[in-house]
């Protein structure tokens, strides 16, 4: 079929989120209920994210929700216009109780995951701070990061440093790197290239720890890789749902949204996806995550605004 | 020989109006999307963006840093390509078809997976290392050095290079070998001064598609590849998606084209011209020079036990991630290494029951199809343009034929994304196809031009007289001659198609998938043996596909040798 | 009689080497015309660009009465042409190679056939036609190149050495074959040849080129016999030209060389006065052998074999007289007793030499 | 004498051609041999044997006295080839092709350029020695190849019609140039050639080819003058071979056709007895004009003029009897008043023909 879709079917949504296990998770826990429910048709697209920015910058349609993005991500996406403020998500972020720390128009972050310490092995003995993630005589072997982004990495070298949790902000992002430095020239760094790449590498026992993703782990964890992680000291990031701009079934994502949110849905889901729900008052997020409240939440607002120019500073860091 | 009727230069002959035209419009068709790209990378002052990278010092050591990666690269590839090459091109129709079929289908087995095999096959716990152990060679695994990240480049790179230079391969070739050889010429004199010269071309196509690859390289690197050896794709990547920062992204890419382009016009001034000079030749003749004291009877096998080993070893470097690859898709548990507590057809199950990696399936192929033939067709257009352009025209027509590969994917994609979506093509099959084609047409061309260069245009002359229209000649004469350089150019051109992501990303909207798409996104979330099955399947598959097309087409170069009479 | 080919001033430069120069030249249609001269001089080139293959810097080409400007292609201009090298097209076979022409004029695959098969017969190729061209000898190849010049009876056929590497039998048979096929199909045939007899059996004009130019054109006969300057006197007859001075006695004068011998001798009024050069054929020398009592006579002049060349049923003979160097050709039978550094007594039988 | 080069039962097959059908030849060292035969007989093949170019299916190759098997590479053969296409290294100049054997034997760049610039003169190519050989015409390709086989002085070389596409003044002067370097280098040539005329000039020894077979070796004057075949005397000899009765008549035999044309008559012993072959040169036979008042002789036989072939000083006659076709040879001057159709009395100056 070499010509372009009808735009004109008003009962389709087309939702842009990641593949893989969070992509299977969402389909069964959220978007096969929902197309039984109402009639409205989803298409699940899964090339996020990469397409859209630059599409919605270039004025194009990239779908009309989004889904699986950081609230970070979704709050610098706001800023530049590329989410769509509707008044009656608004209504409904407060509704379902969403902490106030997760809302601003356009988005509706119903889920957190963490960045935690992650081993080789099923019962490989887990630091318990980061300061023990920097300790090499007690945890020695390769140390596997994530490349892309300094997001989480940076924050757990401060707390690695000494930097008290609720000091963390804004960050001394030159004393991150010098801390950051100090790992790399004691031990093997891996960057890896997402965060499959880094349960990968981890699971395969090419890194013995690794800063990683707790929604990755959990999953990994499930299916019996031999990883093992703590959610000591983790930093918390909000993950949730963005209506885009030049969306063209705003009522369809709605509806969509208004069922994920219902705490049994929302519920079930983050349990298939390995993600904890963001109300603070949940009973049903993984009880170990839950009990630690060692856990430190990600700025969002502070990569909302920092994100390109502490970007410029990681890339230099990265290839010096 | 038929260089008679070629001696007097025809100007009347495929000499048409209607290539510059092509080739003008196609200047236009690149400099769309590019133009959006710089447009994209204008600040306030309009040199603004470009002077804060300029203020950026790890910028340009990493530009530096990624050319040199590309030349090593590229010199490591060649070298390796040609006594492949050479070991295919002499050697009889069984034994180059099986060759061929090996490199060939190496390409339809998407890199994405072959990376992911890299990054088992290179780490703590590969093959590779534990060798390094046994040989007691000091240092780390390969995984996450710069090493690493051109083992594996070189390894995607070796099949394209290897079908170029074959392609150039002729009888011509054979014979001023053995004219050569009843001179006196032993192995070492044969090689140096006939071999070599005349592949030159060759060489240097594939020596420019291997830089301009490495160059642009993504995925190697971000698998493969550590921290300091982050290139500029990857950077441009970083600001375009990650860093929200798409002006520089676009101005940084605007840099690292013209770098490119830059350094592959120097590699056709230094060595394209046609004609090698008194100088090179010369060159060549002092390194003989000291061979010649060694007995030809030594020096032919020592010749050929290099061309063997050298062979062997690049069959080797791409045959090894193949199998890794299939002994993966039976890894029972969810990650991507080499299965080591049983096996299990799990993930077999998983993506038969999953049609919709079948529709991809359809939609790649016929995107592949058309992108190929596009591609091909364009490239083969490009090459008469530049044949008989003025040198100052040629040298614009083949940079900007080259420059979709020497621009970031990620940023001529939003290019291409913005013209296409003006006029309709942004999310449709045949919108995608052509982005393919875009970005197909540097290796078609290149892989073609390898051949048209070296073309006898006496041929055209002959046919002509005897009453041949151009197309007839199109047709009759020169396609079946240049046969072999067609059918490396489409089978590149489809290998591009099937593995291109990123300009496929955009182009394709949320309405287009294809294979290699429907890998890289599940790839980002859970990179499992899910994404091995595909590829032993398509090993199979385009195993079997290759062995007809080669059946049907004859090899590249033919058999039946005649070695001098006329 | 229309003019089928006609070139006017035409000039062809290649750098510093004028491959053709201001030529001119008519053949007139159904006429078989013959193009000599040396390696180099530009046969080729002419061909060339009577068929469109080469753009000449100047000048006007015709065909058929017709200006075909530099731009008319060559399949436009229906002439069929063999080319120097065969040029056999590598991935036909025999066969399909000379099939060729008929087959993108679009003839009936039973046409094809026909005419393919009995021309292959004519060049006695039939066993090879199913061969791959790379597998054919030189001559084999070149009869190849010569039925697909010929397979579609075009009405201009231009043909580059086409018997070159033939051997004489072949090539006096196919000699007969082209003669024939241009009488029947009374097509104009030009023919680069480098082999006067062949030029002289065949041709109904003759084209003497050197360095670009046409010296001579005209029928073989009259170049043969009234060359126009030394050099087609020297190339297209064989002769050997000397200078003489001019010996007038009332109405009976005659040209006699510095040593004396008797170039020529005629009546009436001599075309000129002073040195004159006379083109001498070799076998208006006559030899014998220098004994004590055989003196040289008057015209005559002593001379000394420097070389015998034993050519079948003649033997040429190089012999120096003290200011020249002669070329004669004797009777093999006669020959016999002469050898390298014989004292020979040369004359020349003047009724057929030419002055120019 | 040494033996050069020398083959014995060679052998070689390409399908259903034979090639080299037991070939056993045996070339002195420091002669000059030629090869001759029809197009496609196996000349270049027997080249190639000897080059090393070609794997003989089964037979033995010589050269200076040692079996060089199959597996000695050509390199290592340090033999000459001049192959019968020019096949120049394109990416060199005409200089650095005609170089090339002396580079590759790391010759001093001095003694390469001395060497390279005089041969190149010797073949009148000076002015090209900077060109690409893609510009070059086909004489002069031939030319550069010829320079490129001779620069080395190889003590074998092995020409394949190397002055094929060449002019007869150039061919005459590079046939004397070739055997001065052959004399003067002792070397030994061997050339393929279609031109009996050159070979007999040049050679002295010639082998005769047919089918992949050597029908005849030895000097060329004894095989122009005896022939063992009908086919050497066709081929070689130009002659047209007749057959008759034998008549005896004492100690005097003649030989008679079926149309009482007498074809030879000689004393002694008759070779044998009953049908027997003559071969009859064409300068062997007489033509006169059947007028009424002259009747054909005792001997003679009437005929019927069926072409003339005017070739400059002579001309060739063929003429039909009723019960076979001569070729002769007449002065051109003798020719005049003899066109096609005339009817003719034919005789054969017996004395030179020979009984096969
Ligand atoms: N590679 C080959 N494959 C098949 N047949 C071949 C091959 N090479 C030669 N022949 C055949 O062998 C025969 C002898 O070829 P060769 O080239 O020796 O002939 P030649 O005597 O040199 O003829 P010419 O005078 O035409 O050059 C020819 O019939 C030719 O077709
Ligand atoms: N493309 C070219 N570039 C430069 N010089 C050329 C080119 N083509 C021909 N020439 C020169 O033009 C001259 C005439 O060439 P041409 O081929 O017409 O000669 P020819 O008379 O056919 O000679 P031959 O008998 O050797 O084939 C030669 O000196 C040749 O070197
Ligand atoms: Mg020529
Ligand atoms: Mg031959």
């Amino acid at each position: 079929s070499f010509s372009p879709r009808s735009s004109a079917d008003k009962r389709e949504l087309v939702i842009v989120g990641y593949g893989g296990s969070y992509g299977d998770a969402l389909r069964s826990a959220v978007i096969v209920p929902f197309q039984r429910e109402s009639n409205v048709t989803v298409r699940y697209d899964e090339t996020c994210c990469a397409r859209v920015g630059p599409t919605l910058e270039a004025g194009g349609f990239a779908g009309d929700l989004v889904v699986g993005v950081d609230y970070g991500g979704l709050l610098s996406w706001a800023q530049k216009g590329f989410l769509l403020g509707d008044a009656r998500l608004t209504r409904l972020s407060r509704n379902r109780g969403i902490p106030e720390r997760y809302r601003y128009p356009g988005t509706l972050v119903n889920t957190e995951y963490a960045y935690v310490m992650a081993a080789h092995g099923k019962d490989a003995k887990l630091p318990t701070s980061w300061s023990e993630f920097w300790n090499f005589h007690r945890y020695p072997g390769r140390r596997a990061l994530i490349r892309a982004t300094p997001v989480g990495q940076l924050e757990a070298a401060l707390l690695a440093d000494g930097v008290a949790p609720a000091k963390l902000y804004p960050l001394d992002v030159e004393r991150a790197l010098k801390k950051l430095d100090k790992l790399r020239d004691s031990v093997p760094v891996l960057f890896a290239n997402s965060p499959a790449d880094l349960v990968n590498l981890i699971a395969r026992g090419d890194a013995s720890y690794a800063i990683a993703f707790s929604n990755r782990l959990e999953a990994a964890k499930h299916d019996g890789l031999p990883v093992a992680f703590t959610y000591a000291e983790g930093l918390r990031t909000g993950n949730g749902f963005g209506m885009l701009k030049g969306a063209r079934n705003a009522d369809a994502a709605i509806e969509f949204l208004e069922y994920a949110s219902r705490p049994d849905v929302a519920a079930r889901f983050a349990a298939l996806a390995g993600l904890q729900l963001a109300k603070p008052d949940d009973v049903q997020s993984p009880a170990t995550a839950r009990a630690d409240s060692s856990q430190v939440t990600v700025s969002p607002s502070y990569w909302a605004q920092h994100r390109s120019a502490v970007g410029e500073q990681w890339v230099r860091w990265l290839v010096h | 020989m038929g260089t008679l009727a070629g001696s007097l230069s025809a100007p009347t002959i495929e000499r048409h109006r209607g290539y510059a035209v092509f080739a003008a419009g196609l200047c236009v068709f690149v400099a769309l999307p590019l133009a959006t790209v710089v447009s994209l990378s204008i600040g306030s002052p309009w040199y603004s963006i470009y002077a804060r990278l300029f203020e950026r010092p790890e910028i340009i050591r990493i530009i530096l840093r990624t050319l040199l990666v590309a030349v090593i690269t590229a010199a490591i590839t060649v070298g390796l390509a040609l006594p492949v090459a050479l070991t295919i091109g002499f050697s009889s129709t069984r034994r180059r078809l099986a060759l061929l079929w090996l490199f060939a289908i190496a390409g339809f087995s998407p890199f994405l997976v072959r990376g992911y095999a890299f990054v088992g096959l290179l780490g703590e716990h590969g093959p590779v290392d534990a060798l390094r152990r046994l040989l007691q060679i000091s240092g780390g695994p390969l995984l996450g050095t710069a090493a690493g990240v051109v083992v594996t480049l070189v390894h995607a790179l070796i099949p394209a290079t290897v079908i170029i230079i074959t392609a150039a391969i002729s009888d011509d070739t054979k014979r001023q070998i053995s004219v050569a050889a009843a001179f006196g010429a032993g192995p070492a004199d044969r090689f140096l001064l006939v071999t070599l010269p005349t592949l030159i071309p060759s060489l240097v196509s594939a020596f420019a598609f291997a830089f301009i690859i490495a160059a642009g390289a993504f995925t190697a690197p971000s698998l493969v590849g550590g921290g300091r050896e982050t290139l500029a794709v990857q950077v441009i990547y970083m600001h375009a998606i990650d860093l929200d920062d798409l002006k520089s992204a676009a101005a940084l890419s605007i840099l690292l084209a013209l770098c490119i382009l830059l350094c592959v016009a120097a590699i056709i001034a230094a060595f394209g011209s046609k004609r090698s000079r008194p100088g090179s030749l010369r060159r060549l003749r002092s390194v003989a020079a000291p061979l010649r004291r060694v007995s030809p009877r030594v020096l032919g096998a020592g010749g050929t036990f290099l061309r063997v080993a050298l062979t062997s070893f690049a069959i080797i470097l791409v045959a090894v991630p193949l199998v890794y690859v299939v002994a993966v898709s039976f890894q029972p548990q969810d990650m991507l290494a080499f299965p080591t507590d049983g096996l299990s057809v799990r993930w077999y199950r998983q993506v038969l029951a999953d049609s919709s990696w079948l529709h991809a399936a359809a939609v790649t192929a016929r995107i592949g199809i058309v992108a190929a033939l596009l591609a091909t067709s364009a490239g083969y257009l490009v090459a008469q343009a530049t044949r008989q352009l003025r040198p100052s025209s040629a040298r614009v027509v083949r940079a900007a034929t080259i420059a979709p590969a020497a621009a970031p994917a990620v940023m001529f994609g939003v290019g291409l994304y913005v013209i296409a979506s003006r006029i309709g093509l942004a999310g449709t099959e045949f919108g995608v196809a052509l982005a393919h084609a875009l970005a197909a047409l540097p290796i078609a061309y290149l892989a073609v031009s390898a051949g048209v260069e070296r073309y006898d245009d006496s041929f055209d002359r002959a046919a002509a007289v005897l009453g041949a229209s151009p197309a007839a000649r199109l047709i009759a004469i020169r396609l079946p001659i240049l046969m072999p350089s067609f059918v490396a150019a489409l089978v590149l051109s489809l290998l591009v198609s099937f593995d291109e992501v990123i300009m496929t990303l955009f182009m394709a909207g949320t309405d287009v998938q294809t294979i290699a798409l429907r890998m890289w996104s599940s790839a980002i979330h859970s990179a499992g043996p899910e994404l091995a099955v595909p590829s032993a399947f398509l090993l199979v598959v385009t195993g079997l596909g290759m062995l007809i097309l080669f059946a049907q087409f004859g090899s590249p170069t033919d058999l039946t040798k005649r070695n001098t009479n006329g | 009689m229309a003019e089928a080919v006609g070139l006017e001033s035409v000039r062809k430069r290649y750098g510093a080497v004028t491959a053709l120069d201001q030529v001119s030249v008519s053949v007139p249609s159904g006429s078989f015309a013959a193009v000599l001269g040396p390696s180099g001089c530009g046969k080729s080139s002419l061909l060339h660009a009577i068929a469109g293959l080469v753009r000449p810097d100047s000048g006007v080409v015709r065909l058929n009465d017709k200006v075909v400007g530099p731009d008319v292609p060559p399949e436009s201009r229906g002439v069929g042409m063999m080319f120097q090298a065969p040029t056999l097209f590598p991935h036909m076979s025999v066969f399909e190679n000379v099939a060729f022409p008929l087959r993108v004029r679009g003839t009936p695959d039973a046409e094809v056939n026909a005419a393919t098969q009995s021309i292959l017969q004519l060049a006695d190729l039939s066993d090879y036609s199913r061969a791959s061209p790379k597998t054919l000898s030189g001559g084999q190849q070149q009869r190849v190149a010569l039925c697909r010049a010929l397979v579609f009876r075009p009405s201009v056929v231009l043909l580059d050495e086409p018997l070159s590497s033939l051997d004489r039998p072949l090539r006096e048979s196919l000699q007969r074959e082209l003669l024939k096929m241009q009488r029947a199909t009374s097509a104009t045939f030009i023919m680069v040849t480098h082999d006067r007899d062949e030029a002289m059996a065949l041709a109904d004009v003759v084209f003497v080129m050197q360095e670009g130019r046409i010296e001579q054109a005209g029928p073989p006969s009259s170049l043969y016999r009234a060359p126009v300057n030394r050099f087609v006197a020297e190339f297209f007859g064989g002769s050997t030209v000397l200078s003489g001075d001019l010996h007038a006695d009332s109405n009976l004068w005659s040209i006699v060389n510095a040593d004396g011998l008797k170039l020529h001798s005629s009546a009436g009024n001599p075309p000129s006065a002073g040195k004159m050069d006379v083109a001498i054929k070799p076998e208006d020398v006559r030899i014998r052998r220098h004994t004590s009592n055989d003196a040289a006579g008057n015209g005559d002049c002593l001379g000394r074999i420097e070389e015998v060349r034993f050519t079948g049923p003649s033997v040429l003979l190089i012999v120096s007289c003290p200011s020249a160097r002669l070329l004669a050709r004797v009777d093999a039978d006669d020959s016999e007793q002469l050898a390298d550094g014989d004292s020979v007594i040369i004359s020349v039988n003047s009724a057929d030499t030419v002055v120019i």
